[in-house]
């Protein structure tokens, strides 16, 4: 059969050809897209919670960048912080803000991220099954914990365990999505779990877990930080639009921090899909300029610092690189300038203390 | 839970060799005397090492990021370095023990309602249907329940990689009892073969073929299930080692899992249709 | 599956698989009333239905089928066709066979989910993703049967063509591609039930969280749905997993039956 | 009954004698009635060679099930050396037309199976199945598969099998029927070795008249609709007999004759 031999050498060809037209797009001088990604949720909805989420439901950048016809994309993938490193390296996606894990085990991986402004604070969570018989955090030690690996909780139990000695050998993890604990948490085959105040709460509320343990309200070892980073790739072709996007990003964290915003907060958080209950308990009676602040003060340098060593040892990064070169405030500082919020968040020191002036 | 394996594959399986290796001899082309296995196999390579040259390639122009195309060279020292900690090696025990435990519980009870729908007409109306519309369900469907009643837990996996074993051996077992040549009946009854002599002689060895396919097919979909339910919830085993890879955001590690996962798969199926061909070898035959 | 022999009909066969689904039910409703069901794990009949309806007045529900089948149809179509083209120029060709076959069964027993990390990593997390996914695992049995199909043509059918001189292309059209049929749509079937599958699976592992793409599936759903302990949801969305997976099965079987008259179950 | 065989010979030489009495059979099919057969009745003597000859639906396959016990006939009894016979023995050996050689086993262990339920040493056993497999001619095949042999080759391991136990009395349903004229007339000449070998009663059921002939002490033919005798010819000429003699043909004819009527 001859000319099958004919075909199939076209077709042997043709898959030699294709891998070249799988090269990435090239960077043009103007985008006509912007894609961002924040942590998913449970429920896969577009939303999310902190500056991020408050960016997305204001529409901030939707509206300064529609002059210019420029179409803003929203990821909040479920597989939140490694789902958004891998959007990164295959170049899907040109911001982020998400956990510091992820943040510090993509950029030692390799993906060449600037790390623009930090996430803000959100409380960690311990929550556990009321017939577990936990009493206090040593009581963890050999009991099953479960939470999703590859994110910032895996550094906040270490942190937390650190506090009575233990390190997260000392508990069996399971690493588990979202919907998956909660089955875990219900069948009792998890004792305990660590998460944020919108999920943990939530399960609180329906009385599947107790807290035992919260970093709410201290800046304690363990609360979960991240970082708004932008490709440099990105950065290197189209300087003037990372300041705009970062301009709206610093926006936002403004809105986020004014009390007289707190309930609008909570109807944006609550487009997540979480319970707007859970958004209200975990945020009362906290300043909210504590948690939405988006400065890279000593104390987010000294947690990225801290997740760096973490990830180091777990042989989550394989090899060190330099954190202050990652992390360039410039831009950062001529915003809050420009928008004449240099006052409005107090830095703090690397003990979370606020600096006092 | 997805099945690839094709109905027809056992026969094919010795086939495309046998033609392929005619059809090359008596290709002028083809000239050269070597032995057929070696043509074959001197063919067969050729795609994967073109593949592996197109991947240096790529590295080395950097079509990819690094992150997410490693150098095969790294994906190499890794399997190695893999297989020589003993990770590798125990993720891999810890897997192919759950998916033993599975075929066993599963196939066994696929088996046992196989033959009793098989043998008992009024079991087969009334209760099959229902039977096999649940089975019917995806297994990843079935995760939501299975999860509350059985936890998380070793119990879960088995369960799952069960209940996908159990539907190719029930199909195999009550196809056997179903199809099996009726003609021997006679045979064996004028034999006067006892009743177990009558199933140990007769009855087994014409069930046998349809039910071994039937457990091809389990081991082949209890592999892939049991990849899934690790990647899910897990703290131990391949499908595991593949998602702790994809966090860490090691594609090396991937890559080493699923070329794990792949030859696994391979070799199981190999030998169970290696085994099948050498103990029906009749079935095979007397069906063209 | 019924024999030639059965003395009862088809309608009274359906009638008598009805019989324990339908008890199951009445079991159900009555351990419900009595208060003996676990309502973490089983939520009462009614409450099933009620959802049922407001899924289907707010669109949820049928919403998250169409985006589910458009999905997995999308990934089946390319999957299929690729398959197809391979599955028949490998069932052609020996020197395409040699080259080819070893590489396609080991890729082949990559199980279909363990694609997820590589082709996530690849193309994200977006709708490509997912598309691809479910297109792998449409290709193979696509492939296999198209192969099988090609390959096995019985020799006095292919002696027949030679006997009476046709051409390539008629040897092809008349001979090789009818005979071929029914291990193709063998293989239709089972990779448009893998698509299904797989499509369900991309949509509950990988989730959504997009504005873009054709909207949320199934799989989003029922994570949704499990995520907040909606057993209700949960069970019913299980439920239009497997009506529509059978109806699709049903579909191609019917079609089959049809092109086929010969040689089918 | 299996344990009262032994592999030795069978002592008494009257062995094997069959008494067919007024045997009725009816099928029901579409609410048809069909009569199988109509108060057919046969004496055959010990160590007879009977073959049945008739046309199709004449009910002559049916009579040798009932004589295997694998089918009860409505009406009438059948006798074997005395004992109504209601259920299959190993001293009736029977050869199905497809030789129905189970496909799993190879040559040695299909013979061997049929002395599963004899009483008696294993190497008895074993000695009796090699006997039989040289008897038959496939020494050398022993091993093989069913699917690996010919048709011929088949049909003497079903013989070889029907053997095995030392029935006093052989039931050949159409043995020879699907083989060439070559290989059937070199089986017919080994099948009167055997039999003469053996000393036990066949009846044999066969759609080749001139086989018959060959073959048999008596040739009993059948008519259908309903199914009965219609006449018995005895075949006294000496064995090895020859297909050209006067009487051969003769009696071919007068039975040719009598089928074509019907």
């Amino acid at each position: 059969m001859q000319p099958t031999r004919r075909t199939f050498l076209g077709l042997a060809a043709a898959a030699a050809v294709f891998p070249t037209t799988f090269s990435i797009t090239r960077a043009q001088s103007k985008p006509d897209v912007i894609r961002l990604a924040g942590p998913g949720n449970a429920a896969g909805r577009p939303y999310g919670n902190g500056s991020i989420g408050v960016l997305r439901g204001l529409e901030l950048l939707e509206k300064e960048f529609e002059p210019d016809g420029i179409r803003i994309e929203w990821q909040f993938p479920r597989g939140t912080g490694p789902a958004i490193n891998e959007a990164f390296a295959n170049r899907q996606l040109e911001f982020a803000s998400y956990g510091g894990l992820p943040n510090v085990v993509g950029r030692g991986a390799g993906v060449r991220t600037t790390v623009l402004a930090a996430s803000g604070i959100s409380p960690t969570y311990v929550g556990v099954r009321p017939a577990a018989g936990i009493k206090t955090l040593a009581d963890l030690k050999g009991k099953k914990v479960a939470f999703q690996r590859g994110t910032i909780f895996e550094l906040s139990l270490s942190l937390i365990l650190a506090g009575v000695g233990l390190k997260n050998e000392d508990v069996q993890i399971f690493d588990l999505q979202g919907a998956d604990q909660t089955a875990a948490i219900q069948s009792g085959d998890v004792d305990a779990l660590l998460g944020q105040g919108n999920q943990v709460l939530a399960l609180v509320k329906s009385g599947l877990v107790e807290v035992l343990y919260s970093t709410k309200g201290s800046p304690a070892p363990g609360s979960t930080f991240g970082s708004f980073t932008v490709l440099d790739s990105f950065a290197e072709a189209n300087p003037e639009i990372v300041a705009r996007v970062l301009r709206g990003y610093v926006q936002a964290s403004h809105f986020a921090s004014l009390d007289e915003n707190r309930e609008k907060l909570y109807d944006i958080f609550a487009l997540t899909g979480s319970p707007r209950e859970s958004y209200v308990a975990d945020y009362a009676g906290d300043d909210l300029r504590d948690r939405n602040s988006p400065l890279l003060d000593d104390f987010y340098r000294a947690n990225i610092k801290a997740g760096l060593d973490f990830t180091l040892e777990q042989k989550l990064v394989r090899k060190p690189f330099d954190v202050d070169e990652w992390i360039k405030d410039g831009l950062l500082t001529k915003t809050l300038a420009d928008l004449g919020y240099e006052a409005f968040w107090t830095p703090r020191a690397a003990d979370g203390k606020a600096v006092q002036f | 839970m997805s099945d690839v394996t094709f109905k027809t594959a056992g026969s094919i399986a010795a086939a495309p060799f046998e033609r392929a290796a005619g059809k090359a001899s008596s290709h002028p082309a083809a000239a050269f005397r070597l032995p057929r296995w070696a043509k074959l196999f001197l063919l067969g390579i050729v795609p994967p090492i073109a593949l592996l040259a197109l991947w240096s390639y790529a590295v080395h122009q950097e079509w990819l990021a690094e992150q997410i195309l490693p150098d095969p060279r790294l994906v190499y020292e890794t399997t190695l370095d893999l297989l020589v900690t003993g990770q590798l090696p125990a993720e891999l025990l810890v897997s192919l023990g759950r998916v033993a435990a599975g075929l066993a519980l599963g196939g066994g009870l696929g088996l046992f309602f196989g033959l009793g729908f098989g043998l008992f007409r009024t079991l087969d109306i009334y209760v099959a249907p229902t039977v096999r519309a649940i089975c019917l369900v995806p297994s990843l469907g079935w995760l939501p329940f299975f999860m509350l009643v059985f936890g998380i837990g070793e119990g879960l996996k088995i369960v799952l990689i069960a209940k996908t074993c159990f539907l190719p051996l029930m199909v195999g077992a009550y196809e056997g009892i179903r199809n099996r040549p009726r003609k021997y009946d006679d045979v064996s009854r004028a034999l006067e073969f006892s009743w177990f002599a009558r199933v140990r002689l007769v009855v087994w060895p014409s069930i046998l073929p349809s039910i071994l396919t039937g457990v091809r097919q389990a081991m082949s979909r209890g592999w892939k299930v049991l990849i899934l339910v690790e990647m899910i919830s897990s703290a131990a085993g391949l499908g595991y080692l593949m998602m702790w890879g994809r966090k860490a955001f090691q594609l090396d590690v991937v890559f080493a899992t699923m070329i794990v996962i792949g030859l696994v798969g391979w070799a199981l199926d190999h030998a169970l249709t290696r085994f099948q061909h050498r103990t029906t070898l009749w079935s095979f035959k007397a069906a063209v | 599956m019924t024999t030639s022999t059965s003395p009862i009909s088809r309608p009274g066969l359906i009638w008598r698989a009805l019989v324990l689904p339908a008890a199951l039910i009445v079991l159900w409703t009555l351990l419900d009333a009595f208060g003996a069901l676990n309502s973490d794990i089983l939520v009462s009949p009614g409450k099933v239905l009620v959802t049922a309806y407001e899924g289907f007045a707010d669109g949820s529900l049928p919403g998250a089928a169409l985006a589910t089948l458009l999905r997995a149809l999308t990934g089946w179509v390319i999957g299929a066709t690729l398959g197809l083209a391979a599955g028949v120029l490998l069932g052609l060709s020996g020197v395409a066979r040699g080259l080819f076959d070893p590489s396609i069964s080991s890729l082949r027993q990559i199980a279909l989910f363990a694609w997820i990390p590589l082709l996530s990593a690849w193309l994200g997390n977006g709708e490509a993703m997912k598309i691809t996914l479910i297109a792998v695992g449409a290709f193979f049995p696509m492939a296999l049967g198209a192969q099988a199909g090609c390959q096995n043509v019985p020799a006095p059918y292919r002696e027949v063509g030679r006997v009476v001189e046709l051409d390539r292309r008629a040897m092809l059209t008349k001979i090789i591609f009818p005979a071929a049929v029914p291990s193709i749509l063998a293989g239709t079937e089972l990779s448009l039930n893998i698509a299904w599958l797989g499509t369900f699976g991309a949509e509950y592992l990988i989730g959504t969280g997009y504005i873009n793409g054709m909207g949320d599936g199934l799989g989003a759903y029922l994570a949704a749905a499990r995520e907040y302990a909606r057993m209700d949801q949960v069970l019913l969305g299980v439920l239009f997993l497997a009506l529509i997976g059978i109806a699709l099965d049903r579909f191609v079987l019917g079609l089959s039956r049809r092109l086929v008259p010969w040689r089918m179950p | 009954m299996a344990d009262a065989l032994t592999l030795s010979r069978p002592k008494a030489a009257q062995a094997g004698s069959v008494n067919i009495l007024d045997v009725s059979k009816t099928f029901h099919v579409d609410d048809r009635t069909v009569h199988a057969l109509d108060n057919v009745s046969l004496a055959i003597e010990p160590g007879e060679f009977i073959s049945i000859v008739g046309p199709s639906g004449c009910g002559k396959s049916t009579l040798l099930r009932f004589l295997a016990g694998l089918d009860l006939p409505d009406s009438g009894r059948i006798l074997v050396d005395g004992e109504r016979i209601d259920r299959p023995s190993l001293k009736r050996g029977i050869v199905f037309q497809d030789h129905r050689l189970l496909p799993w086993f190879d040559v040695e262990t299909n013979i061997a199976v049929s002395l599963h339920s004899v009483a008696g040493p294993e190497a008895e056993k074993r000695k009796r199945v090699q006997y039989l497999i040289d008897l038959v001619g496939l020494t050398g095949f022993e091993k093989a598969l069913p699917h690996e042999l010919s048709g011929g080759m088949s049909q003497r391991a079903a013989i070889a099998r029907g053997l095995a136990p030392r029935p006093p009395l052989m039931l050949l349903d159409e043995p020879l029927g699907a083989l060439d004229s070559l290989t059937r007339s070199h089986l017919q000449d080994e099948l009167l070795a055997i039999w003469e070998r053996e000393k036990s009663t066949v009846v044999m059921v066969t759609h080749d008249v001139e086989e018959a002939i060959y073959l048999s002490d008596r040739v009993v033919v059948m008519e259908p609709r309903p199914g009965r005798i219609a006449s018995i010819f005895d075949i006294t000429s000496e064995r090895p007999r020859h297909r050209d003699d006067a009487d051969f043909v003769a009696v071919r004819r007068e039975i040719t004759n009598l089928l074509a009527k019907r």
